[in-house]
């Protein structure tokens, strides 16, 4: 039997919600509210409360998905990325860089959102970046 | 007959007003009518001799008004001829006419009624309606008396020498029920000679009623007066002291003996069947259903004066009585009904077909029944609407078999009356058009809605609508439920070899069941052993030595002496028991399970038991009979003292067997011995039904009876050979004493405690320790526990002919389960969704009918389909809603209380 | 303290054991193992409280016979013999430090100084319910004064389920709350009083008054008030002290004899507010 | 049991100020009068209580998120 209790920072929005997770033999059981955390005092909203869910989601992505004639099917990461840049590059051409934008997520990390708008504005050229969670 | 509903129109419109004779003539009823509410089947008739068409040729009212056109006055009187291997008769008694008692006014005064005038006055369909009120003025009463005895254990003015055993109860209760129906605080007096409680739980009955305040008064009455200006009733009677009381009631009530009809007396000449004296059938304590008349059975009053639970274990014997020759031919007139193919409608979509019906104008006359038709077509999946005159007609029936099938319905909901009387009929229905009978959902538009809200069209009709909109909704997500059969084990497990158990098993052998018998002593016989005579004056040795003869000697008994039960699994129909005999171990299944484990007489410590050689207890007292010992011959003073450890607060019940064995044993002693003087101290002489002749014919024989209160118990002391008892004399108020060589203590019975059998076959023991049946009264043998069955001294202390009696009553009930090939599980249950169950034993803690168990193995709790009763106990308090209740689950209900919002 | 845990590790009493132990400056519960034995040293009282015997109950999903010891507050044991009672411990598995939450004014009852919530604002105190009131002080108020009360402390409700998910007796697979036909999902306001109402009633003999719920309460519910007053309901008509009797559970018939009998209906007391 | 989970839930409403509004009676089928005499009183009371409180309350909510709630509430401000 392993149990740990692992800190966290909820990844939901921007207000940084101090949790716990438990972690019974390797597998996320169930999320608490850190009670000395600064920043929630012990308390969480349904979203919060809930984090350990998508860990678990049978529905989670774990591989990448190609959709091709209407389905998705699975695919290698290489593929993934070279198919994406590809994409990128034809619209880019054809209808200007403004013509995407970049809507990043809650749920990675502050460096991995400063990297998404790192990359909109250099490697795109676009000012169109948002946030999940700009509250 | 058929087409009568039993809307009551008929009589409603009947000029004719006849005196009602259920209700003791205190009121009026119509000259057509149903004698009592309960009649089976419910169904009006015309009282001839009082109708005025049949006297006047004219009228015919009931004719015009009846929408059914059920009225037939050219019905005849016809006679049947049927062709039977045995007879039982049931004829019931009369309650003995006080008329001829001048001095208690019963004639002239009104508000002198007899107790079952009473009774009528306390019932809610009585003639005031539950209301407590004396039929002079409708007055609520505020003090009654009732007199004990009256047309009982009275040779003066009546010749009815026996105690009609059930009166002093009868009173008790009526006090508490007229005091729980009273306004103000009744006063309640009860004058009696003898307090005779001594059925299971009346002695505690009469305490808690003395208790509360009930006032018990020794005493015959003199007389009853009115008292002139009102009225009230002035009561003279001699009190305990000797002074002449008077004292003023607003009401007397007389507690009227039993009694043999003058017509059950000529039917039984007829069929040759001897009478008794007192015209209760003749037959000895071993055959207590038997008549003079072989394939003749008698239960009931009949046989004796007896109360409820008696009367419906008598019932039972005799039915197992009757049918034990006829046992051969059981089945062989059975007729099997053809039934459809049940259709699959799982994978169709709900499609809901809606009769509404008007019942004449029960229903039509107040609520708008095309309105409400119209307004059903509206409900989702509402396909076929209908408005019928009478949807329980037959023609009716099989034109809603034809709808089902042409609109390929899949649900069905009425709009009628209650499903209580109805909603077997329409089940039926659906079974023959193919459709599982659980999708069916009725709507009472009349009890609850047209009979209530006459005055009111409007809302009547809303609230039709209301009630028709919410049963669609539930029969919407109703599903079809399946009903499964598991086969039967055929054999009985009869645990005790005692009279009881021996004759339970032997009724069931006789009847073609295998039996298995367990005794734990090495012989069989119980109680009986020490017994020298029954009541009537029968040897009991003779008697059990024939009936271990017969037993060893039936090929279908197999008897388990020095044997114990380790264990029990199962439920009704499928029990497998472990036998051990501290040999081997065995492993019996069975499909029923009959307790018959006695009882054991108690070993006082006091009055110098085990401790003076001329104490002895009424078992060895017997002995002392059966040896012919010389002591009984050369004794010149015999004393018995009564209620030692019955009626105190060990064991604060009475006994019931210790009075008449006194008072046999007395006359016993006079037989041999006529010079002994005799001495009964006693505290009430219970000497119940005809027994009370024993007591009569001791007190004409010189026995002296001496009364002792509890608080005031005789004294015992040592003088020698011989013993010394000094007691209080009530009527000198003087402390006397008696020598005696022998002091006969009648004992009590007390149970054996026998918690692990109790737990194994999971059945429940009251305080003082025996059994308890499902119902006191309508199920005196049966357990909650389907399948497992009680009789004998298990249940409570009993005389041997009861015993015998109950025995067969068992053998009786549990043929009702051994005589099927299969027993019916599921429909209305509840299941257990194992994903949802967390585990916490709720539902088993909650569960009357112990349907629930807990697998340990995955953690969560299973029911048993054959053992629910589907009463839904467990789903409301599984916090989880876990347990589904089939037909009436959560979602269902949901669905109708949101239906029931939703206007 | 600590001997007696490494000890009860290291002959097998136990398997685990809860407790706390900092973790990047914050007091956290901790798992001890046989495995990493002088980690107990750092065993400490924390000053937050954990429901820990919720945490067994999730290791005991995973492996029915694992032997836990653990850190019990007066809270976490009365939260345990709830557990055992409801058969979703075992006792037999089951070994405790108890330790004296100090500083506690009614240990007993369980009303101790983590259960003193903050001062509540002057609006709060206007029209909702204040959480440092006594039951008897809510009681007080007239019927319509409690309804709207009341309905301003629930209507702030944000449907976060945490009072639920705290909650150290709360333990069923499927929660009632969750069941569409109740409480509908969606809506927020949750069904205003169905949800809390629903929740009141299925604490009937399990609410053992630790608090946590209230404490977890993102809007101040004032839930420990409801709850007091469940269990003295509980109390007054069941004779059952949740938490502490450690007998049968209230909703069971075997309190009274199982049997089909009717009985006599006791008049019961008579409701204040009629 | 059942007496004590009704007057358990009727304790529980009485917290909330919706007192009077459940009730439980045993009638048997012969009690006709009884029947009568207890959905008469039952009704009465209930009319007597005014209607459904709670299905005020959703407005209620609308008035409080307009700063209304204190004059519509019964408790007035200190």
């Amino acid at each position: 039997m392993e149990c740990k209790l692992v800190p966290s920072v909820c990844s939901y929005c921007g207000t940084g919600c101090g949790v716990l997770f438990e972690v019974i033999n390797g597998k996320i059981v169930s999320t608490l509210p850190m009670k000395t955390h600064p920043v929630n005092e012990g308390k969480l909203c349904i979203k919060g409360w809930n984090l350990h869910e998508h860990v678990n989601s049978f529905m989670r992505l774990k591989q990448p998905l190609v959709k091709t004639f209407g389905r998705f099917i699975k695919t290698d990461w290489d593929e993934a990325i070279q198919l994406t840049a590809d994409r990128f590059r034809e619209i880019i051409e054809k209808y200007g860089p403004d013509s995407i934008g970049v809507l990043v997520s809650a749920k990675i990390t502050n460096e991995e959102n400063y990297l998404a708008q790192k990359f909109a504005r250099a490697a795109i050229g676009t000012n169109n970046v948002d946030h999940c969670a700009r509250l | 007959m058929d087409k009568c509903i039993a809307c009551g129109t008929c009589a409603e419109k009947c000029p004719k007003k006849v005196d009602d004779f259920y209700n003791a003539r205190l009121i009026k009823r119509k000259a057509i009518y149903v004698p009592y509410s309960q009649t089976v089947p419910l169904k009006y008739a015309i009282d001839k001799d009082n109708c005025i068409y049949f006297k006047n040729g004219k009228c015919r009212a009931c004719e015009k008004f009846c929408e059914a056109g059920a009225i037939n006055f050219d019905d005849q009187e016809t006679e049947i001829t049927l062709n039977v291997g045995s007879l039982i008769m049931a004829p019931g008694f009369k309650s003995f006419d006080p008329s001829r008692y001048d001095t208690y006014s019963y004639t002239a005064l009104p508000n002198v009624v007899t107790s079952l005038e009473f009774e009528r006055i306390l019932s809610a369909t009585g003639p005031f309606m539950g209301h407590l009120a004396r039929p002079s003025d409708e007055k609520e009463p505020e003090k009654i008396a009732w007199f004990q005895c009256v047309g009982s254990r009275d040779m003066n003015r009546c010749d009815n020498g026996y105690c009609s055993s059930v009166c002093c109860m009868y009173a008790v209760k009526q006090t508490v029920v007229a005091r729980e129906h009273s306004k103000v605080l009744l006063d309640c007096s009860i004058f009696f000679m003898d307090m005779r409680t001594h059925g299971k739980d009346f002695d505690r009955y009469y305490e808690n009623a003395k208790k509360e305040g009930v006032k018990f008064i020794r005493s015959r009455v003199h007389s009853v007066e009115a008292l002139p200006g009102t009225d009230d009733l002035l009561v003279r009677y001699v009190d305990d002291n000797g002074h002449l009381e008077k004292e003023t009631f607003n009401m007397v009530v007389l507690s009227t003996g039993l009694e043999i009809d003058e017509n059950v007396i000529e039917l039984s000449k007829r069929l040759r069947i001897d009478l008794d004296q007192y015209h209760f059938t003749q037959s000895d304590s071993f055959h207590p259903v038997a008549t003079s008349v072989p394939g003749i059975y008698a239960c009931g009053a009949f046989t004796g004066p007896k109360d409820i639970p008696q009367s419906v274990m008598e019932a039972s014997a005799a039915a197992c009585a009757a049918t034990e020759r006829l046992a051969p031919a059981r089945n062989t007139e059975t007729r099997a009904v053809d039934t459809p193919q049940e259709r699959d409608i799982t994978r169709e979509s709900s499609r809901i077909g809606v009769f509404v019906c008007n019942c004449g104008i029960n229903i039509g006359g107040v609520v708008r029944v095309p309105e409400v038709a119209e307004f059903a077509r509206t409900l989702p999946n509402v396909v076929y609407v209908e408005e019928n005159l009478f949807t329980c007609s037959q023609d009716t029936q099989d034109k809603m078999t034809e709808v089902i099938r042409e609109k390929g319905l899949n649900r069905v909901v009425v709009a009628a009356c209650t499903p209580r009387t109805h909603e077997g009929l329409f089940q039926e229905t659906l079974i023959n058009a193919g459709l599982n009978k659980y999708l069916f959902e009725m709507a009472n538009i009349r009890n609850h809605d047209s009979w209530v809200h006459a005055d009111d069209p409007d809302a009547a009709t809303e609230k039709a609508k209301d009630l028709v909109r919410m049963a669609v909704a539930k029969t919407d997500l109703l599903s079809p439920l399946q009903q499964t059969d598991l086969s039967i084990t055929q054999s009985a497990l009869v645990v005790g070899g005692g009279v009881s158990g021996m004759t339970a098993a032997l009724s069931l052998a006789h009847q073609g069941y295998p039996v298995h018998l367990i005794e734990k002593s090495d012989s069989l016989g119980g109680n009986a052993l020490t017994l020298y005579r029954a009541h009537k004056g029968e040897e009991v040795a003779t008697f059990v030595k024939e009936l271990v003869n017969e037993l060893e000697s039936e090929d279908l008994i197999t008897i388990h002496e020095n044997s114990t039960i380790t264990g029990v699994d199962g439920f009704i129909g499928n029990f497998k028991s472990q036998v051990t005999n501290g040999v081997s171990k065995e492993e019996i299944a069975h499909g029923v399970a009959i307790f018959a484990t006695g009882a054991k007489e108690y070993k006082p410590d006091e009055y110098l038991y085990g401790k003076h050689r001329a104490v002895v207890t009424h078992s060895e007292m017997d002995q002392l009979f059966q040896t012919n010992a010389p002591r009984l011959i050369e004794a010149r003073n015999v004393a018995f003292i009564q209620c030692v450890g019955s009626r105190n607060e060990e064991h604060p019940y009475c006994s019931k067997v210790c009075c008449t064995h006194t008072v046999e044993s007395a006359l016993e002693v006079k037989r041999r011995n006529p010079d002994a003087d005799i001495y009964v101290f006693y505290r009430d002489m219970r000497t119940y039904g005809t027994r009370e002749d024993l007591y009569r014919k001791a007190r004409a024989e010189g026995v002296l009876f001496v009364r002792y209160s509890k608080n005031g118990k005789p004294v015992v002391s040592a003088d020698g050979d011989e013993v010394k008892i000094e007691f209080r004399d009530p009527i000198l108020n003087r402390t006397l004493a008696v020598q005696a060589d022998i002091l006969c203590l009648a004992t009590a019975i007390v149970s054996h405690r026998d918690h692990a059998m109790a737990q194994f076959f999971k059945v429940p023991m009251d305080a003082d320790g025996w059994f308890l049946e499902a119902h006191q009264k309508l199920r005196p043998v049966d357990f909650a526990n389907d399948g497992v069955f009680l009789c004998g001294m298990a249940h409570y202390p009993k005389p041997i002919d009861e015993s015998i009696a109950q025995a067969q009553a068992a053998a009786s009930r549990a043929l009702t389960v051994l005589a099927m090939d299969t027993i019916r599980v599921g429909g209305i249950v509840c299941s257990i969704d194992a994903e949802l169950c967390s585990g916490c034993l709720a539902c088993i803690n909650v569960c009357p009918y112990i349907a629930i168990s807990f697998n340990d193995d995955k953690q969560v709790a299973e029911v048993n389909e054959a053992l629910c009763k589907g009463c839904g106990a467990c789903a409301a308090t599984c916090p989880s809603e876990a347990p589904i209740l089939m037909g009436f689950n959560n979602k269902e209900l949901y669905a109708q209380i949101k239906g029931a919002l939703a206007a | 303290m600590n001997n007696k845990v490494k000890a009860w590790l290291e002959d097998g009493t136990i398997d685990v054991f809860l407790g706390y132990k900092e973790v990047d400056h914050h007091p956290l519960p901790y798992c001890f193992t046989k495995e990493r034995l002088d980690e107990v040293d750092d065993l400490l009282l924390s000053p937050a409280r954990y429901s820990l015997e919720k945490i067994a109950t999730h290791m005991t999903d995973e492996e029915p016979d694992i032997k836990i010891g653990m850190l019990a507050r007066d809270c976490n044991s009365r939260a345990l013999n709830v557990l055992y009672l409801w058969n979703q411990l075992n006792p037999d598995n089951v070994r405790t430090v108890n330790v004296n939450c100090c500083p506690s004014r009614l240990k007993e009852h369980g009303d101790c100084s983590y259960l003193e919530p903050e001062t509540v604002g002057a609006y709060k105190r206007r029209v909702g319910v204040d959480n440092n009131l006594a039951l008897k002080d809510v009681e007080a108020y007239d019927e319509t004064e409690r309804l709207d009360r009341w309905m301003y402390e629930f209507q702030k409700c944000i449907k976060c389920y945490g009072c639920r998910n705290i909650c150290p007796v709360c333990f069923c697979k499927e929660c009632s709350l969750e069941h569409d036909e109740l409480v509908r999902t969606g809506p927020l306001l949750p069904d205003v009083p169905v949800f809390h109402m629903v929740r009141a009633v299925h604490m009937a003999g399990r609410c053992i008054d630790c608090g946590l719920c209230e404490a977890a309460c993102p809007m101040d519910i004032p839930l420990r008030l409801l709850y007091q007053k469940v269990n003295q309901i509980v109390m007054d008509l069941f004779d059952y002290k949740t938490g502490t009797s450690v007998e049968q559970p209230p909703f069971s018939i075997l309190g009274d004899t199982v049997t089909l009998e009717p009985k006599p209906i006791e008049p019961l007391k008579v409701i204040n507010n009629e | 049991m059942t007496v004590k989970r009704i007057t358990f839930l009727q304790e529980l409403l009485g917290l909330l100020g919706l007192g009077g509004r459940l009730g439980l009676s045993w009638i048997s089928s012969a009690e006709a009068q009884k029947f009568v005499q207890v959905v008469t009183d039952f009704t009465q009371k209930i009319k007597s209580l005014g209607p459904n409180p709670l299905s005020a309350f959703p407005e209620k909510r609308k008035a409080a998120a307009a700063g209304l709630l204190l004059e519509q509430s019964s408790v007035m401000p200190a």
